[in-house]
This record gives structure tokens, C-alpha cells and sequence, in this order.
């Protein structure tokens, strides 16, 4: 199934991406399980991923937790803590 | 009644008050951030999604008119390249009552922190760039509104 | 820092703030109150004394000075003849940290209400005439604070 | 000795006057005993004092309780609880 990741602040620099379109390994449910294969994947996922308590999430515009089902969501929101304000 | 804006422009505080405050409410509560410069601070940047990040705005405006009975609700978030004494935000909240209108004026700011997607980078007068830091008195203030 | 007044003239919110603000603070927390036209009210008077009100409100800026960082104060009050619409009281708050601006101006607001020597008397469109009474729940917010 | 009482608001309205200057009796040591012989001096005392928890009273600009001494205060107001705000 194709998915939609977009990366914001310093997980898109680290990424060097702001978006990619993957297509989902069988195994991959969660936005938990997805940032362990995108750190898994390849130098900059390690980098980016390093440390998944440091990573938030969301899906169709709403925060979510890491065991969140990815679904045929289409898109998966992957960024550092917010700081607005 | 609830009024949510995101975008580049610069925020003209006098004119957004008017704009809020045509109605003429019994109490009204104010919040302005602006852009610090110490620490030799030359420019904040604000990342946003340009869908998302209103999306949340508009959700947090709607709890807060849900838990409280307000007359007019102001919240508008700048994005992009600021410099310091730049407004980056500013939360209307007026109401019959003042505890109304302050308790959901410091919700909205205290949330605004923990739950809008927005990301600040600092650029240094010295070249030294660095994201901000999620703080952690920022999550405790946010969380006191569960 | 601290800017105290308590006059018959119309308070002019924008002028207010400029003023308040020339310096550009991080965080500014304001409220303003306004006189409500619910019930058919004509106008509403505020009773005061010249020296003691003044007085009140200094000894109150004070306290909020000596109770939290704040970089500027600002307290005005309004007496005399008011009409529906009209502001009565507005209150500005700026800091380092939004945490003490936003408290700084709350603490203002209420203990102004249980504190300060100042009485409303309202007269209806029907020519009745009366006197304000306390509010037990004015009395509360304000004993927050002790 | 002296004493200037300043009256505010219906407290004012009910005593007709917004301030008078008594020569205080003996046994008039606080600002309760005060209320207490401004209510028992005329109809005019008894209609304003008629519920002494109902009056505030203030000395050299700062809030005082009915068991304040006035002393040499020389002025001592008089008011219902104030409504400001």
C-alpha cells in the first residue's frame, strides 16, 4: 500500500526531505512500527530516528501516539515536539 | 464569533483588536508573544503545514468556545522569518464574565504550545542555527487543562 | 515600569497599549473591562476618593511588582459617569515569561474588585437607582491570592 | 479629640453628608465602637450602621478591621464593601 510521509523542522533536514511516498512492507501497522523501519532503512532514517521518544505524529490532521494503526490513512505527519507559541 | 488566521503577514495587534472587539464585550483578556532577542537571537523562523497547522488552531479555538461561554475568540499564529520584537501570536478571548474570558485566553496560549503543529528555528547573529527545544514547563502548563 | 491612573477621561485602549508596550516586551497579558448594557441600564456611576483610590491602585501595582518579573504595569481606572460600551478599567501586564504576565494581570483584575476604594451605582432607563453589591464570588477569586 | 469621618457611596447617601468632624466621646476606642455610637446617635446613624458587617472602613489609605484602634488616626472612612473592577 503506498503511504504519504511528511517530515517537518529538524526531521525533514535530517531526512533531506520534506515528503516521500513509500510503499508499506507487510509488518508495518503503526506509526511506532513505521519509525522503526525509516530508522532501520537507511543512514538518514538512523539519524533522523535515533530517538522515537523524541518523535510525534500525526494522521489526518490529529496528533497520535505511536500505536496508532496506520490504516489506508494516506499520509503520516512525522516532526519533533512542537514549539509554537 | 471565532476568528483563526495563520500566515506571513506581520500582526497589526491594534487592528485585530478592533476587529474582535466590534461587538463591544463586557470582558475581554489579551495575549501577545513577541520575538526575544537575547542571546544575540537575528531571526526566528516558524515552520508550519500550511493545512494542518490551521486545522489545530480551529481545533483549539472550538474546545475552548466548548468549555467556555464566550462572545468573541481571536487566534492568530505568524509563520516564516521573523525578526526580534515581532508579534508571533496573539489570543482574544472576551466574554460576559472576566474568569471566562482569562481562563480561556490562558488555555488557549498554553495549548497553542503543546498541540499546534509549529516548529521555531533560531538564527544567531553569529550563523549558529538551532531548533527550539520542546520545554518541559511548557507540556506541565499545557497539561493542568486535561 | 508601573503607570497608575484613575481619571474621569475615556480610557483609549490602543493609546494605553502603545504606551505600555514601547518596549517590546516578550509576553503581555492584558483584560479590559467594559460596562454591560444588560438589564436597561442608563449609566453607571463609579464612586471614589481622589487620594485613597490612587493609593489603592499603587499599593496594588505594587504587590504584583514585588509578587512576579514583570518589565511593565499598567493600571488604569476609570470614574464617574460611564455609559454602556465604555471601558471602566484596563490592565496590562508584560514580562519575560508569559506564565507571570498572564498571572500578574489576573491577580490585578480581581483584587482590584475586593481591594480598591471604589463603588458602582447604576440608574436603569426606568430611573431606578442602585447601588452595586458585592459579589461572594468576587470575594473568592480575589482570596486566591492571599 | 477630633476626628474627621469621610462616608462613601449609600453609606454617604444615608447619613446625608460626605463628611463631618465629631469630637469623640470616651469609650469610642475603635472603628466597631465608632459604628456602634454612630449608630445609636440619630436615625440617620441607625439607618446607614443598621448592619455593621456590611461596613469597611479605612485609615491612612489602607483597609482596617472593626478592631482597629483609631489612635491619632485623625480620618477614618466609612463605606460599604467596594464594587470597583
Amino acid at each position: 500500500m503506498a503511504l504519504e510521509i511528511v517530515y517537518f523542522a529538524w526531521v525533514r533536514e535530517r531526512m533531506g526531505m520534506a515528503a516521500e511516498t513509500v510503499e508499506l512492507p507487510a509488518g508495518v501497522a503503526t506509526v511506532g512500527d513505521l519509525v522503526r523501519w525509516l530508522a532501520a532503512r537507511d543512514e538518514r532514517g538512523a539519524r533522523a530516528f535515533a530517538e522515537p521518544q523524541r518523535i510525534r505524529a500525526a494522521m489526518g490532521g490529529a496528533m497520535v501516539g505511536p500505536d496508532a494503526a496506520i490504516g489506508d490513512a494516506g499520509e503520516v505527519a512525522l516532526f519533533p515536539p512542537v514549539t509554537g507559541g | 464569533m471565532i476568528r483563526v488566521s495563520v500566515g506571513a503577514a506581520a500582526i497589526d495587534v491594534a487592528a485585530e483588536y478592533a476587529a474582535h472587539d466590534s461587538g463591544g464585550h463586557g470582558a475581554s483578556a489579551s495575549f501577545v508573544g513577541r520575538v526575544r532577542g537575547a542571546g544575540g537571537l537575528a531571526e526566528l523562523f516558524l515552520e508550519h503545514h500550511p493545512l494542518l497547522t490551521e486545522r489545530g488552531l480551529v481545533a483549539l479555538a472550538e474546545e475552548a468556545a466548548a468549555r467556555w461561554n464566550l462572545a468573541a475568540l481571536t487566534l492568530i499564529h505568524r509563520v516564516g522569518a521573523m525578526a526580534p520584537g515581532d508579534t508571533i501570536v496573539l489570543v482574544l478571548a472576551s466574554s460576559r464574565h472576566r474568569a471566562e474570558a482569562l481562563a480561556a485566553c490562558e488555555f488557549l496560549i498554553d495549548r497553542l504550545k503543546t498541540d499546534v503543529m509549529l516548529w521555531k528555528r533560531e538564527t544567531f547573529a553569529d550563523g549558529r542555527v538551532a531548533w527550539v527545544e520542546e520545554r518541559g514547563s511548557d507540556r506541565a502548563r499545557a497539561e493542568r487543562w486535561d
